[in-house]
């Protein structure tokens, strides 16, 4: 659709085209149904719930779950509902993803357009450091965030999800950038622009597609987290994941799994909302930048 | 000195030398060609001139200010880039002013400058589009703009027409010359089309391998060139070289030439030269226009040879008809008139005009005569 | 003449910003990863317990770890895991990609649907999975009450099975994201040679197997990076899903190194599983970076 | 006058308020990490809130639910590592005496010698609140794990009475069986089989042989017969469980029997409540007794508040906190929720219901004779290790990965490895 709207030279006949049409929808279907159940069941009373039948509508409609999980669910001692640590997320994801961006954003520019000696092993070196499990970073972290002061704070989680990001940013925005014309960059040099004023006045209004992809992936990522967020938050700034594992995970009493479901929905709202309303660049700015060699 | 000099430049990637010691000095108003084959160093040599790549060793001058280390923004030159690098996020208009503003210059400065450059390259209405929405030959006169607007002491040119069809090509050719012309400005420019070259330069340096291999007028270096080369790589087509022996008959030096039936003929030579290689072997150079009918053939020469041959082929091309023979085994190739009355298979006797005739070295390559 | 004295100090400032900018990435990266990993790796030798502590013990970790059954039990689950997960993700993003660029009516919706489970974290869509593979709730139960009462289901109560509904989940949350990858690397191909092959007479099924699926290399590459990277990562997904079990039979070495480390007091052994991790990674992912990136040179 | 004391009240308000900012850094108040976040637990814990700032004492919130504890000792470990130590955290066990271990928590000695803790805390329970002669946590409840609970109207409909010894309980399974009815409700999780086994272990091997294999770690009694027969205990117990027990939750176990689609639940007193949440009414709808054979003797588990040192001196919020929690009043009024029994044996039983009423004369008598332990599958016996590596054995074995036999082997072998 939004997407190169090109024609495509392949030719199918109408079985096939049905049958394709049948097997788009079957595994939409499937890719649906957890959100189904999640939906249905966050609408219900308990008792319904309790009393089986996963797959049914609701017999007795409520929003009731929500409104709990939003505002008077007991997350900790007191009943707030998940709406405090929404705004503890807000403020540890926006600057985490735009700082993140932004440095692979460069990373990129210098590792495709102002090669050096040994180039390609710093830009190994900071790929592979995607790929350490981060089960292992937890204690030395928090040793470093300690050192730093930085211990229980909102800028403190914004640092970690920056280093653990930015490998990939800089590997979408390298790859992006790598197609990017060089020509274009020593047009800007001859023309007098500093290293910056051609980052900023001639790259940069050209990164749309990819910083989407690249805002995607991070926002999803550090939204999701639970493992730093629960690890090194303070009291003031435990991010939304942690406050549903809260809610979700209370060890001894009742389940209210309506309003589990609910406060889970609520908690994956803001990514999906990003996977709808961007979700259209998002493939072209993969075409445009990482799956290219 | 000149305006622009090149002094004993060399480049190299690591330990390998791409381009050795180039000496070149330009003067002022001078429009000179760097023309090669591909690979032969000749954009990197640009490259160094505009600041883009580093001068491993000798200097770059400009106006006799050194330039090694100097960033390419404060060289006072200006470039077309062969993609024209266009930056697509900007309007004609800004990308033509984008130098004047990162050099500080005020806008109403600007402004003016800018319809100066869109009115001499006729590209008014085009100011507010962005670089997408043009076709090829508007892009170019975009690219020539944004490096005129800057008033530069030099013009770097890279192959700038190489991304236009045949027939804007030539326009857009007689433009640049017409402007160079008007503006009297230095010019280096780059290609790789022998007929550009030819038709826009003062000068032309013909680079292969990373040397200089000659550096002339374009009349020089077409009726002298330096080695095989430069006369194989200038004119199309290109000359013709076959083996030859040179005999002393009458007192002049002569070129034994075996024609297709094993039999030889023999082309006085206009040089006397070519006396001290009595008895060797050489390699001949004839240019195809100097083989023609008796008719065609140069009044003002004085060293008109004849030779009958069988033609091999011909080639009618509107203006003139090209005829293929076999000589010195080789194929070599007459450009005649139009109306000569030529037929493959048939015996003809051809005129030479062997005042313009070239001897090189065989072991060396290089021109012996003239 | 003038300018060589000065040749200025902007200018000079120009040539050495790109390696400062790229230096503070850098400095991270090097203290926090690969600090960090040897950090790890020197913990691997002491007999750390609750917290670090720095008395060595040599290898005693690593002949521990692997008398352990429960280890060996995760490396096996891993393999398993990671070569169905990383080619299922695969073979279906493919074939969407593929079905989805027929010039489908309402692409961009259904892309959408593809794509969203990669926006929730399981610790979101775990208890709902758990319910739908829970024979007495999920599935089995509803295609029971419709009259199929012979299905079964039951494979995430099942030792044997368990580890294929991790990785029924794994692919349900990836397989969209890879889709979007092929999907964007089938839009890249030039049409031209499509039409040139179709003259040359070649079938549906060979242009896509001679033509179009040998030019979305890059496309696997990436996927392959993604996935291989979620592979190893995957965490949350087992403690939503299985908690590991039944009894230890979803164990992977993630979990198996958090618990070590963290449930258990054992900082060495988990730290010595860490290492052996990390080097299983490296042996994978060095020799195909240095291929990729030599070939861009 | 009187106005005078309000313009007072609402000082110290303010203060307490801008105290409460302030504790982030722990300075004015108390920081928390805990795990009671499910609502009846938390508004429980909210009664201590209060009552701390009632006396001008903050109370900053560290909630972290998850694995029974495990992802709060996680953060906990982070934070201690970070060197931003919150002032009391939840704790359990040996965790404990590990954090004591490291000199990292602060000595209550002075506080519990004004309240007089030695003479009210059972020594049993001591044992996990004093180390080294120096108290360095507040106990608030004690849970006991090996209960046993019936639904009554089941059980009446086939004639059974409640079981006093294995052969009963074994019999009553059977009749269920027969009767179409699920015998035993329980959840696959390694934690519910290993709170299984503590109490058959109990039973098998009677007090001294389940102190000297989980507490001394005894390999002789880890490998004997007895453990043999323990195992062998358990594949009954897994024979009676329905086929859909694999990763069941708890609770979920317990509805089944509140449904009445199970007999049994062999769980910790915490179960009582999903029962009176159910509206059922302990001795009418459902029953609560030790499990069979271990009617004299009490395995626990009890959470605590540990203290962490804020640079050397106890704190005075630390000093409020712990005599808060510690006060009979609030004892009565958080076990009472929890379903668990007060860790000071000298609190009136009179607002627990008859199950709790027997939790707290079970907890007296059993302290008093020597027959309190602490539960193994609850961390109260032995090191998380030794724990962990017991869960993985019995955990195997009850989903059929080994015999009775090499259970037994793999259990000496596991306790030694993790040791």
């Amino acid at each position: 659709m939004s997407v190169a709207t090109q024609d495509t030279a392949i030719r199918t006949g109408r079985v096939t085209r049905t049958l394709i049409y049948l097997v788009l929808v079957l595994f939409a279907l499937f890719y649906m149904l957890p959100l189904y159940v999640m939906v249905v069941n966050s609408v219900k009373p308990l008792e319904e719930i309790t009393g089986g039948g996963m797959m049914n509508l609701p017999v007795v409609f409520t929003l009731e779950p929500w409104a709990k999980a939003w505002s008077s669910a007991q997350i900790g001692v007191e009943p707030t509902g998940l709406s405090p640590y929404f705004w503890n997320s807000i403020k540890m994801v926006v600057p985490a993803v735009a700082i993140s961006t932004v440095l692979g954003a460069l990373n990129g520019y210098v590792l495709t357009k102002w090669r050096f000696k040994y180039d390609t092993i710093v830009f190994g070196l900071i790929l592979f450091a995607c790929f350490i499990p981060f089960q292992i970073v937890l204690i030395p972290m928090a040793k470093m965030l300690g050192l730093m002061g930085l211990a229980g704070t909102t800028w403190g989680l914004v640092l970690v999800h920056v280093v653990y990001g930015v490998g990939f940013t800089t590997l979408y925005f390298r790859n992006y950038y790598a197609v990017f014309p060089t020509e274009l960059i020593r047009a800007a040099q001859i023309d007098g622009a500093g290293f910056f004023q051609i980052f900023w006045r001639i790259l940069l209004p050209s990164s749309g597609p990819i910083a989407v992809v690249s805002i995607i992936w991070q926002f999803t990522n550090i939204w999701n987290d639970f493992l730093f967020g629960a690890s090194f938050a303070g009291a003031g700034s435990q991010p939304m994941t942690v406050a549903l594992n809260n809610l979700v995970q209370a060890s001894h009493g009742v389940k209210e799994y309506n309003v589990h479901f609910a406060g889970a929905i609520l908690a994956a709202l803001p990514t999906l909302l990003v996977y709808i309303v961007a979700g259209r660049y998002f493939v072209r700015g993969l075409m445009a930048g990482s799956v290219k060699g | 000195m000149g305006f622009l000099d090149i002094d004993n430049t060399t480049k190299s990637y690591g330990a390998v030398e791409v381009l050795h010691k180039v000496d070149i000095s330009v003067q002022e108003g001078e429009f000179l060609v760097l023309v090669g084959p591909s690979g032969c160093g000749k954009s990197t040599l640009l490259n160094m001139i505009a600041g883009l790549e580093e001068i491993t060793s000798g200097e770059i001058r400009i106006k006799d200010a050194v330039m090694n280390g100097v960033h390419p923004s404060k060289r006072n030159i200006a470039m077309v880039f062969q993609s024209y690098a266009l930056y697509p996020n900007m309007t004609v208009g800004q990308n033509i002013t984008f130098g004047l503003e990162m050099h500080g210059t005020p806008k109403p400065e600007r402004d003016k400058a800018m319809k100066d450059v869109a009115s001499l390259l006729q590209i008014e209405q085009l100011l507010d589009r962005k670089p997408g929405a043009l076709s090829g030959g508007q892009r170019q006169r975009v690219a020539m703009g944004r490096a005129l607007v800057r008033n530069p002491d030099v013009f770097l040119f890279d192959e700038p027409l190489s991304n236009l069809d045949a027939k804007l090509r030539v326009d857009m050719r007689t433009e640049i010359k017409k402007l160079h012309q008007k503006l009297g400005t230095t010019i280096v420019y780059v290609t790789h089309d022998q007929i550009e070259a030819m038709t826009l330069s003062t000068r032309i340096a013909v680079m292969n391998g990373g040397y200089v291999q000659q550096l002339g007028t374009p009349q020089e270096i077409y009726d002298a060139p330096a080695n095989i080369f430069v006369a194989t790589f200038m004119g199309s087509p290109a000359m013709n070289v076959l083996p030859a022996k040179v005999e002393i008959e009458n007192g002049r030096p002569t070129a034994q030439v075996i024609l297709h039936d094993g039999s030889t003929v023999s082309l006085p030579f206009s040089q006397d030269n070519m006396k001290d290689w009595a008895g060797k072997e050489i390699l001949l150079g004839i240019r195809p226009e100097t083989i023609t009918d008796e008719d065609a053939a140069d009044r003002k020469s004085s060293n008109i040879a004849h030779m009958t041959n069988r033609i091999v082929v011909t080639e009618p091309a509107g203006s003139d008809t090209f005829v293929t023979m076999t000589l010195g085994g080789k194929d070599v190739i007459a450009r005649m008139r139009s109306d000569a009355n030529v037929q493959a298979g048939a015996d003809f006797t051809f005129a030479v005009n062997m005042e313009k005739a070239v001897a090189f070295d065989p072991k060396t390559e290089a021109r012996i005569a003239p | 003449m003038a300018l060589s004295a000065d040749t200025d100090f902007k200018t000079r400032l120009q040539t050495w910003l790109p390696k400062l900018v790229l230096s503070p990435s850098l400095a991270l990266v090097l203290v926090f990863v690969y600090g960090f990993i040897l950090f790890s790796v020197y913990l691997s030798f002491t007999d750390s317990r609750l917290l670090p502590s720095f008395g060595w013990v040599g290898w005693e970790n690593y002949s521990k770890l692997w008398r352990l059954s429960h280890w060996e039990t995760s490396l096996t689950n891993m393999g398993i895991f990671a070569a169905l997960y990383i080619g299922i993700c695969t073979a279906l993003g493919l074939s969407l990609a593929i079905f989805l660029d027929q010039k489908i009516r309402g692409e961009g919706f259904i892309r959408t649907i593809y794509l969203y489970p990669m926006a929730l974290s399981f610790i979101v869509t775990g208890t709902a999975w758990k319910w739908f593979l829970d024979p007495g709730i999920g599935l089995e139960n509803v295609m029971q009450s419709w009259g199929w009462t012979s299905f079964e289901f039951d494979w995430i109560k099942n030792r044997d099975f368990a580890i294929y509904t991790v990785v029924l989940a794994a692919v349900w949350q990836t397989s969209g994201f890879v889709m979007a990858m092929f999907l964007a690397g089938l839009r890249g191909i030039d049409n031209e040679i499509l039409k040139a092959a179709q003259m040359d007479g070649a079938s549906n099924w060979n242009l896509y197997r001679r033509i179009i699926i040998p030019q979305l290399r890059p496309a696997f590459l990436s996927a392959f990076v993604i996935l291989s990277h979620l592979a190893i990562k995957t965490f949350d997904l087992v403690i939503a899903l299985t908690g590991g079990g039944p009894g230890r039979a979803t164990e992977l070495p993630a979990t198996f190194m958090y618990s070590y480390t963290f449930s258990r007091n054992q900082m060495g052994i988990g730290a010595a599983s860490a290492t052996i991790m990390l080097m299983t990674i490296a042996a994978i992912m060095i020799p195909y970076l240095y291929a990729e990136l030599r070939e861009k040179k | 006058m009187r106005s005078l004391l309000k313009m007072n009240t609402a000082l110290a308000l303010a203060l307490s308020v801008t105290a409460g900012a302030a504790t982030a850094d722990g300075h004015g108040g108390v920081e928390v990490l805990h795990w009671w976040t499910s609502g009846g637990e938390a508004a429980a814990l909210n009664v201590l809130k209060d009552d701390l700032e009632g006396q001008g004492i903050g109370w900053t919130d560290m909630p972290v639910a998850g694995g029974g504890g495990e992802q709060a000792m996680t953060v906990l470990r982070a934070r201690v590592t970070a060197g931003n130590a919150p002032t009391a955290v939840q704790g359990l066990g040996f965790d404990i005496i590990d954090w004591a271990d490291q000199g990292a928590l602060a000595n209550l000695n002075d506080v519990a010698a004004a309240e007089g803790w030695d003479d009210v805390i059972p020594a049993a329970l001591q044992r996990f609140a004093k180390v080294n002669g120096q108290w360095v946590s507040a106990p608030v409840n004690v849970h006991s794990t090996n209960w046993v609970w019936a639904n009554k109207a089941v059980l009446d409909a086939n004639g059974i009475a409640v079981p006093e010894t294995w052969e009963d309980f074994v019999a009553a399974l059977g009749t269920l069986s027969a009767a179409g009815v699920t015998p035993i409700a329980h959840g696959g999780q390694a934690w519910q089989e290993a709170t299984v086994f503590d109490a058959v272990a109990m039973s098998v091997l009677g007090p001294d042989g389940y102190k000297a294999a989980f507490i001394d770690l005894d390999s002789e009694t880890l490998g004997s017969d007895g453990m043999k027969e323990a195992f062998d205990r358990m594949g009954v117990i897994r024979a009676n469980v329905d086929d859909n027990f694999s990763g069941r939750d708890w609770n979920l176990a317990t509805a089944m029997v509140i449904n009445g689609e199970a007999g049994f639940q062999m769980m910790g007193d915490w179960a009582k409540g999903e029962f009176l949440n159910a509206g059922k009414v302990p001795g009418e709808d459902f029953l609560c007794f030790r499990f069979p054979g271990t009617s004299a003797q009490v395995t626990f588990n009890a959470d605590q508040f540990m203290m962490f040192d804020q640079g050397g001196a106890v704190s005075a919020e630390q000093a409020a906190l712990a005599t808060a929690i510690l006060s009979p009043s609030f004892q009565s009024a958080f076990n009472v929720v929890k379903g668990s029994v007060p860790a000071r044996t000298d609190v009136s039983d009179e607002a627990f219901d008859d199950c709790g009423k027997k939790g707290m004369a079970d907890l007296s008598a059993a302290a008093s004779s020597g027959n309190l332990f602490g539960s193994m599958a609850h961390g109260h016996a032995n090191p998380a290790s030794v724990k962990n590596a017991i869960y993985d054995v019995v955990t195997a074995h009850f989903n059929g990965e080994y015999d009775s036999e090499t259970a037994v082997q793999e259990l000496v072998d596991a306790v030694e490895i993790a040791q």
